[in-house]
């Protein structure tokens, strides 16, 4: 009996692990690359080096490109959270009609094609004077993120028992003061995951930013696209996207550990 | 039945403490309360007792502010607050989940009210010590909630509630997330703790053992309105209509349907039965063809079949609770419960059950009391 | 592809003699002005950098910004943006330009400018020619003994092994109309072009980057493929297997990167200020040695060995197969729906 | 709440949902009955259903629809056999790991598709790792050809969206009880019963959403499709593209993607139809 349950834990690993190998060979591959000695990827590798890591700290181009994601990501981050707690709290907070309608709408970017929709929106940019603007680009970040902000807010708030802001106003406690001392304290948990949620969809967004971004804030990814797509990559690229994953990772991991955060998407 | 209590008569409106007057709330078109009026002395601890959905939470949180009637007023200490949003009021409300803040130690959630008044430190740790130490938790005061037992917790609660001075304390079913053993130790304490702080009590409870033993006053709600607001004897003994007999007491009073036959007799089902005489009294000016008798058991006892005036009845069950039996009997098709000591014997078979004290009468059709002696 | 002599001295007089040209524009100051330009990631990046821009913020104090992507893209902005362009020089290739002329979205280059006259005659079509390239054959060498004319590549043993460039875009046209050609007809003559295409199948490849095509010939999955000189020839310093031709029968097909200026743009003045930079001996020398397109500038002089590996004379031109690029924009969209159903599906 | 303060709230996200992101759908719904002039790329703003027309009777557009339904179909397959496992074994069985486990298994959402797609070439192609080590096994000569091909595609699209199935499967399967599994093997309900009777019917709320989650996203998708199918796979994604960018055939473009979200919305009502037959029939709350 507990040969056969082995048996069966067994395969039951081996067929999960057959879904981690899909899933996280080609981030592996990435790492390897990256330490590859040749212009170009190939396996098996011809030898070792870290010149492009070398080359990545070097350059500024990848800099710009990357402290301009980080911008773009960051003011996104900002707006489609503010939106998205907003519109979390009213709709736990409150019944209407139409509720469920305005629901679906705030979720709706989720569903539909990200690339046609940008280039209806490079053409109302354009007749706006933004296209190119780093309004237009964190706007349209913003746009794309904010399904998740509501999601997840969605769920936090409704995790959120409402008797504790019903008690803090009968101990004296104006509105503004409830928000500050109960229901924000409470609420950081999910907060800090869509801003971690919302801030990775945008630094990593390439769709919408290869049409909408302008040439002052041209992304990361963006960057890396056109190479993709022209030249090819540039190996100091995948040196900077190893970094990026390996960073991405750890913080996921750091996430985990003290927000849960798994367990809120 | 009126629309109001039965303390109407005789109302003063400006020696009430807390004054509710024609307060009424609906959600989404259906009542939750129609035109309450109530009115608390100062210093008193009043009960609001109903089964769940009567109204009374509604009434508790329009009190605290929680929610906005759609009509009537509210005045407490002479002062009209039902225009005050909630955190102006004063008022220390206490919920059935406790509602203790989980990111705050106990101490801090004791403190909360005292920040928000923006006490000066030292004052509000006073308080805190104070509070703390009237529920018996000073040694708590650095746990956080997570880690406190369900009574802990309760009187965590408590103590935020008192720490702010309230003007009045409200109680939104303190009793019902502790366990049987707790309940009753801490039904004495929030007693004792009326009688120590003076403070004036509202609790809302689904149990009438809860509002009987504790409070000075009962409001009996049901369905929006409030059916009777009086002392727990007056409500035991003189219950204004049959759904506050059926509802307080234990067991509950049994309502014995009396049919007036064409000639004037009186029958319980098909059996004819002649009433003692002073029975008869009561009945007799009543001009009914049926009514109901609100009965307890300690209206009853336990006769022959043959003796005069006894209904005649089969034993169905026993129940032994110790000190006493209650003996459960079915007479002309209705059930009927007597309370016996334990030491009495049990006459089995054929017996006959005696009313041997005047029972409140009741409208079959309204449950309104009926013959009240002036 | 030998044009007389050439010395480094010639060559610094020819960039001297292009920067006096500019001295009149020299006097304004364009500080805090910004100029958008959109062109392709890499080493033209690069040279764009070092030999137009980082001499023109100097003079000008003016910003240039590089939006970088493929011609697709800068099409579809200067298209969407027309009522309002951010910005304002788009480098298109031959096919785009007369295109984005005739609807308005960029100037007309000016004949009365001398930087339209430096430019072989008749090469500014739609807008400024930039560079010359052909459309040629990159090959695996263990599989050709001699430089491969197209017909090879339709040899029976090759057969699954020639990878082809997306369409639309001016290689897949070109490759399409050399397949017409050598059905007997030419690029009119669709069936004929898309049938003798067609027999290429199954096609191992859609190439998308170039790092990608080269690596894969160099080791031999990849037999050959028809690619534009310029790039392909630089990239091959780096692969020992890989040879480029240029074929004779018929010749390559000419292809020209294109320098427009997009109508209604922001700053009109930097912009022509830019374009004479970009299209000045300095940054064509610049492009000819270390990316092998051909100048179109015709005081660029380059030395014999950079010479003959690209395209950089009008007798040269003459030697190519040029294209009827409107008949081919006609039938674009038709023609992307038939290379879809019949070239890439098996 | 104040129904005027609720509407406050909203207001923002409101605009910015439909300001940013539901205007361009309304403008391309436009576009969609223009056309394009001819020998130009600018736009005739004339009504016309020519492009409806052309999509309804042109095989190429249909074929291409169905093949885009018809991987998206297969990819949530594929995700849910991988994905049924991970989920039940993070939800009952990992206790220390859970937290790693999740993390690595949501690695591709994070992480950003262009990295993801070019680790899957640099793994797939001709020259990629997987050849390679084929190769130094003496078991091929030549490369097989991944990219470019249905299996590439499928293999990223399940490499991209396997998260999107497992994390609403672990959040309905956690919160199955565990009483009932127990009472059910008392009953003697052997495993494959129990995952018939009992696990499989309770999870359904989380089967649907991740199912509708994960077909979304790969019928929409285009990164992955594009690069790894390197223009032989065509999907709506890669179309819509090709068409919009390439051809610059805007209102065709656009009248592809109001097809598409079309079928899109009405699979949606469908599938809330079942969803709420469903939830009358079960009591078990929904997950997503």
């Amino acid at each position: 009996m507990k040969l056969r349950r082995a048996a069966i834990d067994t395969v039951w690993i081996a067929w999960m692990a057959i879904g981690y190998i899909v899933v996280l060979m080609p981030i592996v591959v990435v790492f390897f690359a990256s330490f590859s000695d040749g212009n170009t990827f190939r396996f098996p590798p011809s030898g070792f080096s870290l010149k492009w890591y070398q080359a990545a700290f070097e350059s500024s181009e990848y800099r710009n490109a990357l402290s301009v994601s980080l911008l773009v990501g960051i003011l996104a981050t900002l707006v489609s959270l503010t939106a998205g707690t907003l519109a979390a709290y009213a709709l736990s907070r409150s019944t209407f009609r139409g509720k469920t309608m305005i629901e679906t709408l705030l979720l709706a970017p989720l569903a539909l094609p990200h690339i046609v929709w940008a280039i209806g929106l490079l053409q109302i940019y354009a007749w706006l004077s933004i296209g190119g603007t780093l309004l237009g680009l964190v706007l349209a970040h913003a746009a794309l993120t904010l399904p998740f902000a509501v999601r997840i807010m969605l769920s936090t708030f409704s995790q959120l028992d409402k008797t504790l802001q019903d008690a803090a106003t009968t101990l004296g406690a104006s509105p503004m003061r409830v928000v500050v001392h109960i229901v924000l304290p409470l609420i950081w948990p999910g907060v800090l995951t869509s801003a971690l949620f919302t801030f990775l969809t945008s630094f990593n967004e390439v769709t919408v930013s290869v049409l909408i971004a302008g040439s002052r804030y041209l992304t990361y990814p963006v960057r890396l696209y056109s190479e993709l797509r022209s030249q090819g990559i540039d190996p100091t690229t995948i040196a900077i996207s190893a970094m990026l994953v390996a960073m991405i990772i750890v913080f996921a991991l750091i996430g985990e550990r003290f927000l849960n955060w798994s367990r809120r998407v | 039945m009126t629309d109001h209590g039965d303390n109407q008569q005789g109302r003063n409106l400006t020696s009430a403490y807390l004054s509710i007057s024609g307060m009424a709330k609906a959600y989404r078109g259906t009542p939750a309360l129609k035109s309450v009026d109530l009115d608390v002395n100062e210093g008193e601890f009043v009960a609001l007792l109903g089964p769940s959905g009567c109204g009374k939470s509604t009434l508790l949180r329009l009190v605290a502010g929680l929610l906005e009637p759609d009509e009537g007023t509210i005045t407490l200490a002479d002062q009209r607050i039902g225009h005050l949003p909630a955190y102006k009021r004063d008022i220390g409300l206490v919920f059935q989940n406790y509602a203790l803040f989980p990111h705050m130690t106990v101490a801090r959630n004791v403190r909360f009210g005292l920040d928000m008044r923006n006490m000066p430190r030292a004052e509000a740790e006073t308080r805190v010590a104070d509070a703390l130490a009237l529920v018996k938790l000073e040694h708590l005061a650095a746990r956080m909630p997570s880690e406190l037992s369900g009574g802990q917790q309760q009187r965590v609660a408590l103590a935020r509630a008192i720490a702010i001075r309230p003007r009045l304390l409200l109680l939104d079913e303190p009793l019902s997330n502790l366990d049987a053993v707790l309940r009753a130790s801490v039904r004495t304490e929030l007693r004792e703790l009326h009688a120590r702080t003076g403070l004036t009590i509202v609790m809302v409870t689904h149990d009438q053992v809860e509002a009987m033993t504790m409070a000075d006053r009962i409001a009996v709600m049901s369905d929006g309105e409030v059916l009777q607001h009086d002392t727990p004897q007056q409500i035991y003994e003189q219950p204004a209509s049959d759904f506050v007999a059926k509802f307080v007491g234990t067991p509950p009073a049994a309502m014995l349907q009396v049919d007036r036959k064409i000639d004037g007799r009186f029958a319980v089902g098909d059996t004819i039965w002649s009433p003692s005489p002073e029975l008869e009294a009561v009945l007799a000016p009543i001009q009914r063809v049926a009514v109901a008798l609100g009965l307890r058991p300690d209206h009853l006892a336990l006769t022959s079949a043959d003796a005069p005036h006894a209904l005649p009845a089969t034993i169905r069950t026993v129940e032994y609770l110790g000190a006493e039996r209650l003996v459960h009997v079915e007479a002309g098709g209705q059930m009927l419960v007597i309370r016996l000591s334990a030491d009495e014997p049990v006459v089995t078979g054929a017996v006959g059950v005696a009313i041997v004290k005047s029972p409140p009468v009741f409208d079959l059709t309204t449950g309104l009391r009926l013959g009240r002696a002036g | 592809m030998k044009n007389g002599l050439k010395s480094i001295a010639l060559m610094g007089l020819g960039a001297a003699l292009g920067s006096t040209s500019l001295m009149p524009a020299m006097a304004q100051d364009f500080s805090g002005q910004t100029l958008v330009v959109g062109v392709w990631g890499g080493d033209i990046e690069r040279l764009l950098r070092e030999n137009v821009i980082g001499p023109l913020e100097e003079e000008t104090g003016a910003n240039v910004e590089l939006l970088l992507g493929g011609t697709g893209d800068r099409v579809a902005k200067i298209y969407a943006e027309r009522a309002n362009p951010t910005m304002d020089i788009a480098f298109l290739n031959i096919f785009e330009a007369p295109q984005a002329l005739a609807d308005g979205v960029v100037v007309a280059p000016d004949p009365d400018l001398q930087m339209y006259k430096d430019i072989w005659p008749g090469m500014n079509e739609g807008c400024y020619a930039m560079s010359l390239a052909a459309l040629g054959i990159v090959y695996n060498k263990d599989e050709f003994e001699s430089p491969p004319e197209w017909e090879d590549l339709w040899a029976p043993e090759l057969q699954g092994r020639i990878a082809l460039p997306p369409f639309p875009g001016s290689e897949a046209n070109g490759i399409l109309a050399i397949a017409g050609r050598l059905a007997g007809a030419d690029e009119h003559d669709a069936d004929a072009s898309f049938d003798k295409l067609a027999e290429l199948k199954p096609i191992p490849l859609t190439y998308t980057n170039l790092d990608e095509l080269l690596l894969l010939t160099d080791a031999g999955e990849i037999a050959a493929a028809p690619i534009i000189s310029g790039y392909a020839i630089s990239g091959m310093e780096n692969y020992e297997n890989i040879g480029f031709s240029f074929p004779t029968d018929p010749g390559p097909v000419l292809t020209r990167d294109m320098l427009c200026l997009v109508a209604n743009s922001p700053s009109p003045e930097l912009a022509m200020l830019f374009a004479e930079k970009a299209l000045g001996v300095v940054n064509q020398t610049a492009y000819a040695n270390e990316l092998y397109f051909g100048p179109t500038n015709s005081n660029v002089e380059l030395e014999p060995a950079v010479s003959e590996m690209l395209i950089d004379t009008p007798e040269e031109v003459e030697t190519l197969t040029e294209l009827d690029w409107p008949y081919l924009i006609e039938n674009r969209s038709a023609w992307t729906d038939r290379w879809n159903a019949e070239i890439l599906a098996d | 709440m104040a129904r005027k303060s609720t509407f406050l709230l909203l207001t923002p996200g409101l605009f910015v949902t439909g300001a940013v992101f539901l205007s361009p759908f309304a403008f391309l719904a436009l576009t969609s009955f223009w056309t394009q002039r001819p020998n130009s790329l600018l736009v005739d703003p004339a009504f016309t259903l020519v492009n409806y027309v052309r999509i309804a009777t042109d095989m190429f557009f249909l074929r291409v629809l169905f093949h885009t339904i018809y991987l998206g179909v297969i990819t949530v397959l594929v995700c849910l056999v991988l994905g049924l496992p991970i989920a039940r074994w993070i939800a009952r069985r990992a206790v220390v790991s859970r937290g790693i486990l999740v993390v690595l298994i949501v690695t591709p959402m994070v992480s950003g598709a262009v990295v993801q797609t070019l680790g899957l070439v640099n793994l797939l192609s001709l020259l990629g790792v997987i050849n390679g080590l084929l190769k130094q096994l003496g078991l091929i000569d030549r490369s097989i050809r991944f990219l470019g091909d249905e299996l590439g595609v499928l293999i990223g699209l399940v490499q991209a969206f396997l998260p999107l199935m497992v994390l609403p499967l672990l959040n309905t399967m956690s919160k199955l009880p565990e009483d009932l599994e127990s009472a059910a093997r008392s009953l003697g309900a052997p495993a494959w019963r129990l995952w018939m009777l009992v696990i499989l019917p309770l999870s359904m709320p989380g089967i649907i959403a991740g199912s509708v989650l994960v077909f979304f996203a790969s019928v929409t998708s285009f990164v992955t499709p594009q690069i790894l199918g390197q223009g032989r796979i065509q999907t709506f994604g890669t179309v819509m593209y090709q068409q919009s960018a390439l051809v610059n055939d805007w209102p065709f473009a656009s009248a592809l993607a109001v097809t598409m979200m079309v079928l899109l919305g009405g699979l949606v009502l469908a599938l809330r139809a079942i969803r709420q037959r469903l939830a009358r029939r079960s009591n078990v709350a929904g997950a997503v």
